[in-house]
C-alpha cells in the first residue's frame, strides 16, 4: 500500500464500477486523494473499492457507525448528544429507543453516556442517532452506559480494533471497562 | 378534482440574480463579452484626483493663501467610479531611538560601523488608518485594518519616503541657523499618519486608498521646527528632566521630499474562467478567448464574487506591492498581460493633468 | 497597558505638533455654503455641505429592519456624529458649563442635541419595527468656527440630507446662527415658525436673547433659501 | 457562547472513585506533581519552554529602552502578557473573536502570575533604572501556551522564572545624556537582577460525596490534589494556589470560593509546597547553569571578534 | 534550505505542526469541524475559516491582523470549504520565532503556511491539493537569493513570498504571491522560477515527514 497526499491524482479504471470510500474526490475518472494516508485498492469480482485510509482525532460521523456519545442537553423531543468535544452535538429522538412511546420515553440525564447508531448523516442537517437495532427493532447493545471509563483513541486505531477482533487491547473503543 | 401543475419559467432582473447566483449571472454577461458594470474587460473606471484644500500649508483656492490653520500637513480627494476617498496627512515629533538602541559601538569605531548598522531601517512609512463608511460606528473591521497595514506595509518597503525626509533641522525662530552649543543631544524626526475616509465603496478599495495616499503625499508639506526653550524641570522626586520645547513654523514649511521614481498607481484584477455549460443564446456575439478572462477593476456583487486577485503597483515601468491569490491559480501570461495593463494605466494616471494639480 | 490592536498607531513616545500662531484666526466668516447629495451612493440619502473650509458629510441609513428590539411601534434613530482625525479642536468649546469638554463629551453633548431635534421632525410612526440612523462625519473644520457654528452646519447638512433620503419628515429644517461678543446661539426652526432647538450660552432671558432668536431666524431664513434652492435646482435638474 | 468539554458521568464518577482510592489516572499520588521539563534556547537569550506532563508552555523574555513612569522616575517597567490563544485547546478563545474580552481562566491566571512573580517583587525593577526619569529598561515576558493538560498556573510560574534568568540584556555605558548599548559580540551582555524564585503550587479540592456534608461540618473527608491535569481541573471543586519561594517565604494565597475546606489542611499543604520548593528552584538553577556553560567562554568570544576584524 | 517538521506535537487540537527553517519558527494547529462560537459565524454553504495568528513577542497587532488576512486570501483554493456548511475551522498560529526583522513578515509567512498545511493534513480536512510556499528575495545587484536571512532581507531591495500548488509530485498553479519593494516584471518570473524549483526540491522534505506521519499513525501495518 502506498502513501498518498493530496495532488496525487490516479486514474480510476472505467467501464467497470468503481465503489469511491472516504477521502476520495472525483473529476471524470481522475480521483484525488482529500487527505495524506494509505491508498487502498481492493477488486471484489466485476467491482472495485477505492478509499483513503487515514488518521485524525476528530471523529466525523458516517452512517451505521456505532458511536458512544455524552448527553450534553435535551431540546424539544430530542437529545442531543456530544460525539466530540466542541463538535456540532447530533441529535437522538425520544423516540429512536426501542418500545418508545409519549408515556415511555427514556429517562437520560446529562452527562449520561449512550451507545448509539448514526442514523442518518447529512451536512446541511445535524446528525442522527438511534439506540435500536435497524433490522429488528430491538435493543440490539444500544442504550445508556453505566459505569466504566470513556478512553479516546485515535480514529485509525479505534477502526484497527473494531476489525480486529482478537486485538491485544479491549475489544471496543470507546469502551467499557 | 383536476388541478395542473405548471413549472414557470422564473425570470429575475439582473441585480437580484447577481445577490443569488452571482456566478451564473457573470457567465451569461461574458458569453456576450459584456461585464455586469458595463465595462470593457479591461477598462478601468474613471478616476478624479482633486485637492481637498485642507491642508495648513496648502491653499483653498487656486493661488489663494495657505491656509495657515490646523494641523493637516496635506490632503486629497480621490474619486474613482462613484467611489470617493478622502485622504488628510498630519504628523507629530519623535524623539529618533534608533541610534540609541542600534549604537552598539564605542564611540572610537563609530564611524567604522556607522554605514552597515542603519542599512536595515533607511526607509519610512505613513500610519494609516483606513474607515470604510458603511452605516455602522465601531473600531476598524478585518478588511479596513488589513488594507491599512497593508498601505503601510507597501509604502514602507517600496522606498517612497526616506528616513533622511522626516529628519528635523531645527532652527531658531524665524529660520537662524542654531548655534552647534545648543543643539540637543538628541535628533529628532517627524512621524507621519494618515487617515483615509472611503465613501460609497464600491469595486477595490485598495487602490483607491493608495491613490489617495499617495496624491495626499504628493501635496503634503513638513513645517520648519525651532527650539523654544530647553526647560530643565525637577520632576518627581526631584529627577531632572531634560525637555525641549519644538514648535513648527506657522507658515515657513517645506515640501515632504518623495522618491519621485518611486511613486505609483495600485490597480487590481480579477482572473475568471469562462464556463462554457453556462446556457446563453446562440445568436448573441461569442467572445474567443481560451482560458481565463482579466478583468480591470471588479466591481457590483457579480464581479466581486470572482475570488482570483492580482493586484499590483507600477510607477509606469517598474512594479512594487504585488498580491496575486485565487484557487484558479496563476500563469505567467496572465500576470504579463494584468502587468501591461497595470503599467499603462500607471502611466495614464500619473502623467495626467488631476495629478500634477 | 492597553494597546490598540485594531490600529497602526505608531510609536508611543510622540509630541504632537505645536504651531506658532503668527496671526489670529480670521474672524470673518464666510456664510457661503455649497451643497451637494446622493454623493454616497450605499445610504438612503446623503448630503456634501462645504462652509468656509469646514467640510461635513453626513449620510442616512433606513429604514432598515431594527432586530435589536423585540418590537417598537416606531422606528428608533440614532445619531452618530464623528469628528476626524487631526482636526483643530481648540475652538470647539462647550460655552454654557464654561468647559473644554474633551472629544468624546462633546461628540455626545451635539448627538443628543441632533437626537431631539430630529426625533420630532422624522415620522417616526410612519415606520415600525425598523431603525433610522444618521451618521455625521465632519470631515474638515475651519479652526475659527465655533462649536455652535459649527452645529449649525451640521443641523443643515442633516437637513438637506433627510430630504435626499426620502424619508417622511414634517417640514425641512434651517438652522441659523447669531453670534456676538460674548454669547452664541444656534436655533434650528422648522419649515412652520417652530422652533426645533435651541443651543444658546445665554444666561437669562432678557432683549439680547429675543434679539439673538431673531437674529437666528433671518439667518435660518437665509439659508432655507438656500436650501430650497439647491434642491429646487437638483430636482428639476432630474426631470 | 462558552465552549466547554463534555464530561460524562461515567468518566467523572471514575475518577472521584478512584482519587478516593488515592489512585490517580496517569498513576500518580495525590499530592505528586508530574515531571517538570525545562528546556531553554541555545542560541538566544530569555526562552525557555517548560513542559509538565502534556501541559507544555513557552516564555519569552525581550527588553527595549523606554521611558520610566511619571510617578516611577526610579524604576523600570515589567509586564507580564498571559493571553491564551486556542492552539492550545479550542476551549480557550482568541481575545479578538470574543471582542477583547478575557475568559474567566485567563483573567485568573494573568492575576495569579502577575501577584507571583511582579508584586513580590522576584525582579529587581531599581536595576532598570538606566537615567532616572527618562530613560530605563523595559522588560516583558510573554507567555505562549502550546498545549493545555491542566495546572496552567504553576507551569507558567516556573516558565517565567526560567526565562528572566535565562535572559541577558545588552551591556550598555552612560555618556552624558547617551546611551551607548554593547552588541554581544563586543561585550557579555548582563543578566537581570533577580532577587528570589518565586514558584506556585496549585492543590484541587474534591468531596467524592455530597457537597452539603463539608458545610454541615460533620464530615470533611474531602479530597486534595496537586498538579491537576485536564480532567482533574475540569471536575474540580475550588483550588488553592500557593506561591512560594526557596527561602520558605509564601509569597501568596489565593482560594477563591469553591468547596469548604478544613483550615489545617491549608497548614498541611503549605508543608507540603514548601517540601517540593526546593527540588524545583534546584532544578531550575541547574539548567540555568547548563546552559551559561555551554555557551562560549567571554574571552574566547573577544578574540575572535578581534580576529575577525583584523582579517 | 535545512526545514525542521514537527508533527503533531499538540494534543488538545485536532491536528498540528511546527515548521523551521533557517532562523524562523512558527507552530500551527487545526480544530474542526466544529460547531460555530457564535451565529454570525455560521455560513449557510461552507466552513467559516477562524484565523488566529500570535507574534512571536508583544500583543497582537495590525501586522498579524494583515498576515491573518493573507492567509484567509490563500487558504480556501486548497480547503474543501463548502464540504462543510455552518461549521467552523479553527487555525491557530503561534509564531516562536521571527528570524526577520520587525517590519518584515516573509519568512514568518511561509513558516506560517507550510506549518498551517501540515497541520491540516493531520487534522483529516479534506483538502484539494498540496502546497508548499517559499520566500525569495532580490538584492540590490539585482541577485535572487531563495529563503533569504534576516541580513539579507533587510538589504533587500524587494521579497517575495510564493506559493504552488503541487499535484502528481510537480509545480501545479501559482495560488499565492505577494511581493513587497520593486522590481520588474521580468525580475518578479525569474522569481517565479526559483521559487517553483526551490519548492519542488524542498517539498520532499514535507512530503517524507508527512509520509513518516501516516505510518507512525499506523504502527500495527509494519
Amino acid at each position: 500500500m502506498s502513501i498518498v497526499i493530496p495532488g496525487d491524482h490516479f486514474t480510476l479504471e472505467t467501464g467497470t464500477e468503481v465503489v469511491l470510500g472516504p477521502n476520495l474526490q472525483t473529476t471524470g475518472n481522475i480521483a484525488n486523494p482529500t487527505t495524506a494516508g494509505y491508498l487502498v485498492q481492493t477488486q471484489t469480482g466485476s467491482s472495485s473499492l477505492a478509499y483513503v485510509e487515514a488518521d485524525s482525532k476528530r471523529y466525523m460521523p458516517a452512517a451505521q457507525d456505532f458511536v458512544v456519545g455524552t448527553i450534553v442537553g435535551s431540546f424539544g423531543e430530542s437529545y442531543k448528544v456530544s460525539l466530540a468535544n466542541f463538535s456540532t452535538p447530533a441529535v437522538l429522538g425520544f423516540y429512536a429507543f426501542p418500545n418508545a412511546s409519549k408515556k415511555n420515553r427514556p429517562r437520560l440525564k446529562t452527562g449520561d453516556l449512550v451507545y448509539a447508531r448514526v442514523a442518518s448523516v447529512d451536512p446541511d442537517l445535524d446528525v442522527e442517532l438511534e439506540c435500536f437495532d435497524a433490522t429488528t427493532g430491538k435493543e440490539g447493545g444500544f442504550g445508556h452506559l453505566e459505569g466504566g471509563f470513556l478512553f479516546e483513541v485515535r480514529l485509525a486505531y479505534a477502526r484497527y480494533l473494531l476489525r480486529h477482533q482478537d486485538a491485544p487491547t479491549p475489544y471496543k473503543t470507546p469502551s467499557n471497562v | 378534482m383536476s388541478q395542473t401543475a405548471s413549472l414557470k419559467l422564473n425570470r429575475f432582473p439582473p441585480d437580484v440574480l447577481a445577490r443569488i447566483a452571482p456566478d451564473m449571472l457573470l457567465q451569461k454577461y461574458l458569453q456576450i463579452g459584456l461585464r455586469p458594470s458595463l465595462r470593457k474587460f479591461d477598462e478601468f473606471r474613471p478616476v478624479v484626483i482633486s485637492c481637498a484644500g485642507v491642508g495648513r500649508y496648502e491653499a483653498s483656492e487656486p493661488n489663494g493663501d495657505i491656509n495657515g490653520v490646523g494641523s493637516v500637513l496635506g490632503s486629497s480627494i480621490v474619486k474613482s467610479g462613484k467611489t470617493t476617498a478622502i485622504c488628510l496627512i498630519s504628523g507629530a515629533i519623535v524623539e529618533d531611538d534608533h541610534e540609541l538602541v542600534n549604537d552598539y559601538r564605542t564611540k572610537l569605531e563609530k564611524d567604522i560601523i556607522d554605514s552597515d548598522t542603519h542599512k536595515d531601517n533607511k526607509n519610512a512609512s505613513v500610519y494609516t488608518e483606513v474607515e470604510i463608511s458603511r452605516g455602522a460606528s465601531g473600531p476598524p473591521n478585518e478588511e479596513e485594518i488589513a488594507v491599512s497595514h497593508r498601505l503601510y506595509e507597501t509604502i514602507y518597503h517600496s522606498g517612497l519616503i526616506e528616513r533622511d525626509a522626516l529628519r528635523i533641522r531645527l532652527g531658531y525662530k524665524g529660520s537662524e541657523e542654531l548655534e552647534q552649543e545648543f543643539v540637543p543631544h538628541t535628533n529628532y524626526s517627524f512621524v507621519l499618519y494618515a487617515t483615509i475616509q472611503v465613501f460609497s465603496r464600491a469595486g477595490p478599495v485598495y487602490d483607491l486608498c493608495y491613490g489617495a495616499l499617495i496624491s495626499a503625499l504628493r501635496q503634503t508639506r513638513l513645517p520648519a521646527v525651532y527650539i523654544a526653550e530647553k526647560r530643565t524641570e525637577a520632576g518627581v522626586r526631584r529627577v531632572r528632566v531634560e525637555e525641549y520645547d519644538l514648535v513648527c513654523e506657522a507658515e515657513k514649511n517645506e515640501p515632504l521630499k518623495l522618491n519621485e521614481n518611486k511613486i505609483a498607481w495600485s490597480s487590481t484584477f480579477g482572473l475568471v474562467e469562462l464556463d462554457r455549460d453556462v446556457p446563453h443564446d446562440e445568436d448573441k456575439m461569442e467572445i474567443d478567448t481560451d482560458g481565463k478572462i482579466l478583468l480591470a477593476e471588479l466591481e457590483g456583487e457579480a464581479e466581486e464574487n470572482i475570488d482570483t486577485r492580482i493586484t499590483v503597483s507600477s510607477n509606469g515601468s517598474t512594479l512594487s506591492g504585488l498580491s496575486v491569490y485565487g484557487a484558479a491559480g496563476v500563469t505567467k501570461e496572465e500576470l504579463r498581460k494584468a502587468f501591461d495593463l497595470a503599467n499603462r494605466r500607471a502611466q495614464y494616471v500619473l502623467n495626467s493633468r488631476e495629478m500634477e494639480m | 497597558m492597553n494597546v490598540d490592536r485594531r490600529r497602526n498607531v505608531g510609536p508611543a513616545n510622540v509630541k504632537p505638533l505645536v504651531f506658532a500662531e503668527s496671526r489670529p484666526p480670521a474672524q470673518h466668516i464666510d456664510p457661503k455654503i455649497f451643497l451637494e447629495t446622493g454623493l454616497i451612493q450605499n445610504c438612503s440619502g446623503s448630503s456634501y455641505l462645504e462652509n468656509d473650509k469646514t467640510i461635513i458629510v453626513t449620510s442616512i441609513y433606513g429604514p432598515r429592519p431594527n432586530f435589536a428590539r423585540s418590537f417598537n411601534d416606531q422606528a428608533s434613530l440614532k445619531v452618530s456624529v464623528e469628528l476626524s482625525k487631526f482636526l483643530p479642536l481648540d475652538n470647539l468649546k462647550d460655552n454654557r458649563k464654561n468647559i473644554t469638554p474633551d472629544k468624546e463629551r462633546l461628540v455626545a453633548s451635539l448627538e443628543s442635541f441632533m437626537l431631539s431635534n430630529f426625533q420630532s421632525l422624522i415620522l417616526l410612526q410612519n415606520y415600525p419595527k425598523s431603525s433610522i440612523e444618521i451618521f455625521v462625519q465632519v470631515v474638515a473644520l475651519n479652526p475659527a468656527h465655533s462649536l455652535v457654528y459649527t452645529l449649525k452646519n451640521i443641523v443643515n447638512g442633516v437637513s438637506v440630507a433627510l430630504v435626499d433620503s426620502g424619508l417622511n419628515i414634517r417640514s425641512v429644517a434651517s438652522c441659523g446662527y447669531s453670534g456676538g461678543a460674548d454669547h452664541e446661539m444656534a436655533v434650528n426652526f422648522s419649515g412652520e415658525d417652530e422652533i426645533l432647538g435651541i443651543w444658546s450660552d445665554f444666561a437669562a432671558f432678557d432683549e439680547s436673547f429675543d434679539s439673538a432668536i431673531d437674529t437666528c431666524e433671518k439667518d435660518s431664513l437665509q439659508l432655507r433659501k438656500e436650501i430650497n434652492g439647491y434642491l429646487l435646482q437638483k430636482a428639476t435638474a432630474k426631470q | 457562547m462558552v465552549r466547554d468539554y463534555d464530561i460524562s458521568n461515567n468518566e467523572k464518577q471514575f475518577v472521584l472513585t478512584a482519587l478516593e482510592q488515592n489512585i490517580r489516572l496517569d498513576g500518580r499520588k495525590l499530592l505528586q506533581m508530574r515531571d517538570v521539563h525545562i528546556s531553554v534556547s541555545r542560541d538566544e537569550y530569555g526562552y525557555a519552554e517548560v513542559s509538565l506532563g502534556k501541559t507544555k508552555v513557552a516564555c519569552r523574555v525581550t527588553a527595549e529602552i523606554t521611558k520610566p513612569y511619571e510617578d516611577r522616575p526610579f524604576e523600570g517597567i515589567f509586564q507580564i502578557s498571559t493571553e491564551i490563544s486556542p492552539i492550545c485547546s479550542p476551549f480557550f478563545e482568541s481575545g479578538l473573536t470574543t471582542g477583547g474580552k478575557q475568559s474567566n481562566d485567563e483573567i485568573l491566571i494573568s492575576r495569579l502570575i502577575e501577584k507571583a512573580v511582579r508584586r513580590s517583587g522576584a525582579l529587581d525593577l531599581e536595576s532598570l533604572c538606566i537615567i532616572a526619569g527618562s530613560k530605563c529598561w523595559a522588560i516583558r515576558a510573554d507567555l505562549q501556551f502550546l498545549n493545555y493538560d491542566g495546572n496552567f498556573i504553576d507551569i507558567s510560574s516556573i516558565a517565567v522564572m526560567v526565562a528572566l534568568l535565562h535572559f541577558r540584556k545588552p551591556d550598555m555605558e552612560i555618556d552624558g545624556n547617551n546611551v551607548i548599548l554593547f552588541d554581544e559580540d563586543q561585550r557579555n551582555p548582563v543578566p537581570l537582577s533577580i532577587l528570589h524564585i518565586p514558584l506556585c503550587f496549585t492543590f484541587q479540592f474534591y468531596n467524592p460525596n455530597d457537597d452539603e456534608e463539608n458545610i454541615k461540618g460533620n464530615l470533611n473527608n474531602e479530597l486534595v490534589l496537586l498538579d491537576a491535569n485536564l480532567i482533574e481541573e475540569r471536575l474540580s471543586l475550588g483550588s488553592m494556589t500557593l506561591t512560594i519561594n526557596k527561602n520558605k517565604e509564601l509569597c501568596q494565597m489565593v482560594k477563591c470560593g469553591g468547596l469548604n475546606i478544613d483550615a489545617s489542611m491549608i497548614m498541611n499543604c503549605c508543608q507540603h509546597a514548601s517540601n517540593l520548593v526546593d527540588d524545583l528552584t534546584r532544578k531550575i538553577h541547574d539548567v540555568i547553569r547548563t546552559d551559561s556553560e555551554l555557551r562560549k567562554n567571554p574571552v574566547e568570544k573577544e578574540l575572535q571578534v578581534v580576529n575577525q576584524r583584523e582579517t | 534550505m535545512s526545514i525542521i517538521v514537527e508533527n503533531d506535537p499538540l494534543d488538545q487540537v485536532d491536528g498540528s505542526a511546527s515548521f523551521e527553517f533557517g532562523a524562523t519558527k512558527v507552530m500551527s494547529s487545526v480544530t474542526g469541524p466544529i460547531e460555530a462560537a457564535r451565529p454570525r459565524n455560521e455560513l449557510p454553504t461552507k466552513a467559516y475559516l477562524d484565523i488566529n495568528i500570535r507574534p512571536s513577542f508583544g500583543v497582537p497587532s495590525t501586522r498579524e491582523t494583515l498576515l491573518e488576512h493573507k492567509l484567509g486570501q490563500l487558504l480556501p483554493a486548497v480547503i474543501n470549504l463548502d464540504q462543510y456548511p455552518r461549521q467552523t475551522i479553527q487555525i491557530a498560529v503561534q509564531i516562536l520565532k521571527n528570524g526577520e526583522p520587525n517590519d518584515y513578515t516573509a519568512r514568518q509567512l511561509v513558516a506560517i503556511i507550510n506549518s498551517v498545511f501540515i497541520a491540516l493534513i493531520n487534522s483529516g480536512i479534506s483538502l484539494k491539493s498540496s502546497l508548499m510556499a517559499t520566500c525569495c528575495s532580490i538584492s540590490t545587484e539585482g541577485e535572487i537569493r531563495t529563503s533569504p536571512t534576516s541580513s539579507e532581507l533587510a538589504s533587500s531591495v524587494s521579497h517575495f513570498v510564493v506559493v504552488y500548488s503541487i499535484e502528481d509530485q510537480q509545480i501545479d498553479n501559482l495560488l499565492f504571491c505577494d511581493g513587497l519593494g520593486t522590481f520588474k516584471q521580468q525580475q518578479l518570473f525569474d522569481v517565479l522560477d526559483r521559487a517553483a524549483s526551490e519548492i519542488l526540491l524542498n517539498f520532499q522534505q514535507i512530503r517524507q515527514a508527512i509520509a513518516s506521519h501516516v505510518s507512525q499513525n499506523y504502527v500495527w501495518k509494519a
